[in-house]
């Protein structure tokens, strides 16, 4: 890489941890809001 | 103009009938996994013309490589803004509930590409210019941009109620896209005014045909991408936002979710 | 004049009530009644135009309220629980704004005569931070003295907190306004006075929605 | 509408009036912010004059920004906000009439005291002039966008923060046509076509701006 690897490595790598980490969050069962209490009595 | 009546009106037209979202849910699951593989292919396509056909650059050497993903990014960063004031103003025309959840499901993207536009553009100006920050028109347009962006997502997580949020979200997207071009021009009259600040990047190096080929696949990939992971994540705020609703509640108990 | 058919209010994504229709003719008293959290508050705030309702409509003389923008104005007067009063400003300043922002424009005695009549004498100028909360009260009240042109009053709870000397004076004013030819649809929990002149009653814990 | 406009006008500035330690407070602030840069930069004259019409613009901006959530919030607070959503008046119009309040209280007493600070950074008395001028025409369209975020957060916890995070972004065009009509003064150029540009973009907030106002607080009561 013509001595310029840790920048193009350096980007392409953070792009590609930023993109799994987006498919990561997003494949987390979504947080419940919390429940009405009064709902499972009425 | 209360919330019922539009609907009824425009949901008989064909082309609404995938406004609600009952029947938006099962064809954004359908359609979210063609677009996953999409891009990977073209993801994989763009890597090997950028990598292995692409000659390397006169000036710059291999470092300019970093154009095959920086240059998409700024674009997808500043396509999905206005896809998200694009829903906004659809959603906050019509009530539609549906168009305020794409804009929600948009901004988190939009916001992720900003930041790797910028931190693309940090590793680039650092070999070519010495300086991990270059205070140049479109990186600082780009920040502004991520701002934008920021805002519109604590915004919408400040307020409850979901209704409220997608139309205070909606008209803050709406005055964001009206002040783009704005912030843009001004940016620009900055940086050409300043001497000081060092060179910009309107010198792109000359552009090799497979140059411009890696970068239109990049983008296309990046595309791919983008409507894939929106679809997923509109499907999720779908199912918090509809939990009451039966439709829901039969899903869930054929135990599907 | 006020037609309402079929309004249903949702509350945080769980319906409050459903289905309620009725039509309000002139110098009529309708008491909304209902428990805590049955929606009489929201009823009023939808009528008043303040809040959207779910499903449903509401109109004035056959116009939606939401297309109007005057006519309603001029007709309706909304009072909620709170005075509605800038504590820095004092009773008449007040008074004159509030008239003013209603379309009214009325002299300073009239006005003084109004917190006359509801025990505020000498305190007209006085800002209204230094009274006591049930003078507060009567000043927002006063406000009801100046609007007797108008033609539908919406009131949320005008009883709570009233002395009976006040409570007297509300209901002088209320049957006034009936006689006048104004409806006035009220929420409240105590009994009072006007009980005989109630022509309709809207009971929310009836139209509570299945959950 | 006329009276009504003007009434309420009159109405905000006796209520400003007499909560002027708030106004007072937030031209304190600009004075405070502005005279912290040469404690931190030192005292080097060349280089105050080069950072003064940075410094004094950005301290009015966040002092301007700092009033905002007040504009609203107090009247939300107290529900008089309700009697002008539901008043025959338009939203818009009264909603502009608050706006002008705020900028003649907020806003007018930074571009008089903003020559004051210049020169505590060496400007010449034609660059304090244009520094006042630019200040007086960008400050409505601060006013105005900060009036749509105080709206939007109507109500909101930490609704104070939040309104910086969304208006500053917004206020970035302003602020660098401000500077460099300063700037060019200093450098012997003609301010004129920042102060034009100024000027349009504070006419183009007055035109949009009372709207999206009028529809973000629609959107906060619906």
């Amino acid at each position: 890489m013509g001595g310029y690897g840790l920048y193009v490595w350096g980007s392409y790598a953070m792009s590609a941890l930023l993109l799994v980490a987006e498919l990561v969050v997003l494949s987390q069962k979504p947080h419940q809001p919390p429940m009405d209490p009064l709902e499972d009595e009425s | 103009m209360s919330s019922a009546t539009p609907n009824q009106a425009l949901i008989g037209s064909r082309w609404f009938k995938y406004a609600s979202p009952a029947t938006f849910y099962p064809l954004a699951g359908t359609l979210a996994p063609w677009f996953a593989v999409l891009s990977l292919l073209l993801f994989g396509l763009g890597l090997y013309i950028s990598f292995f056909v692409a000659p390397t650059d006169a000036q710059q050497g291999e470092a300019y490589r970093i154009i095959f993903i920086h240059v998409p990014a700024a674009w997808m960063s500043m396509v999905i803004y206005l896809a998200m004031a694009f829903w906004a103003g659809l959603g906050l025309a019509f009530h539609t509930r549906l168009s305020g959840m794409m804009a929600s499901a948009l901004a988190p993207s939009g916001a992720l590409f900003t930041v790797i536009a910028l931190w693309t553009g940090a590793f680039w100006g650092k070999p070519t210019w010495g300086a991990w920050w270059v205070w140049d028109a479109r990186l600082t347009s780009e920040l502004l941009l991520l701002f934008l962006y920021l805002g519109f997502m604590a915004l919408q997580a400040a307020i409850e109620d979901p209704r409220r949020a997608d139309r205070a979200g909606a008209l803050l997207a709406l005055v964001g896209v009206v002040n783009i071009p704005i912030i843009y021009f001004s940016v620009q009259w900055w940086n050409t005014l300043h001497q000081g600040a060092s060179v910009s990047f309107t010198r792109a190096p000359s552009m090799a045909m497979t140059m411009l080929e890696g970068m239109m696949v990049m983008s296309l990939a990046c595309w791919a991408y983008v409507f894939a992971v929106v679809l997923w994540r509109v499907r999720k705020i779908i199912l918090i936002r509809e939990r009451n609703s039966d439709w829901v509640r039969q899903l869930q108990q054929k135990g599907v979710l | 004049m006020l037609q309402v058919k079929q309004l249903t209010c949702v509350r945080a994504d769980r319906p409050v009530f459903q289905g309620l229709s009725f039509d309000l003719k002139a110098s009529r008293l309708m008491q909304v009644v209902g428990v805590n959290g049955s929606g009489k508050t929201s009823l009023l705030r939808i009528l008043a135009g303040l809040l959207k309702p779910a499903e449903g409509s509401v109109s004035w003389r056959g116009m939606p309220i939401e297309q109007q923008t005057s006519d309603y104005s001029l007709a309706r007067v909304y009072m909620g629980h709170a005075n509605a009063l800038k504590g820095d400003l004092s009773a008449m300043e007040n008074l004159h704004w509030a008239c003013l922002l209603a379309g009214r424009d009325p002299t300073q005695p009239v006005i003084a005569e109004a917190l006359n009549h509801w025990g505020l004498n000498r305190r007209h100028h006085l800002p209204l931070r230094v009274l006591s909360q049930g003078q507060q009260r009567r000043a927002a009240l006063a406000r009801l003295s100046l609007l007797l042109d108008a033609k539908l009053w919406l009131l949320d709870e005008p009883f709570a907190a009233l002395d009976t000397e006040a409570q007297e004076a509300l209901e002088h004013l209320i049957a006034r306004f009936l006689d006048e030819g104004g409806s006035v649809i009220l929420t409240t929990h105590q009994a009072f006075g006007l009980s005989p002149r109630i022509t309709d009653r809207v009971d929310l814990d009836r139209l509570r929605a299945s959950c | 509408m006329l009276k009504v406009f003007k009434a309420l006008v009159k109405r905000d500035m006796t209520l400003a009036w007499r909560r002027r330690t708030d106004l007072l407070n937030a031209v304190l602030f600009f004075v405070m912010v502005s005279s912290l840069f040469p404690l931190a930069i030192g005292a080097d004259p060349k280089l105050l004059r080069l950072i003064g019409p940075g410094v004094v613009w950005v301290g009015a901006l966040l002092s301007c920004q700092l009033t905002l959530p007040r504009l609203f919030a107090s009247d939300h607070a107290d529900q008089t906000l309700e009697a002008m959503v539901l008043a025959p008046t338009p939203l818009s119009v009264l909603v502009l009439a608050k706006v002008l309040s705020h900028w003649l209280c907020a806003n007018m007493p930074l571009v008089f005291i903003a020559p004051v600070l210049g020169m505590q950074f060496g400007l010449g008395p034609e660059a304090l002039g244009v520094l006042a001028l630019s200040l007086a025409l960008g400050t409505p369209s601060l006013s105005l966008i900060g009036a749509i975020a105080g709206a939007l957060t109507l109500g909101l916890r930490g609704a104070g923060m939040l309104v910086a995070l969304l208006v500053l972004p917004l206020y970035c065009p302003v602020l660098i046509m401000g500077c460099l009509a300063v700037e060019a003064t200093v450098s012997g150029l003609s301010p004129e076509p920042y102060l034009l540009l100024l000027a349009a973009f504070s006419l183009a907030t007055v035109a949009i701006g009372p709207w999206a106002i009028a529809t973000a607080i629609g959107i906060a009561y619906e």
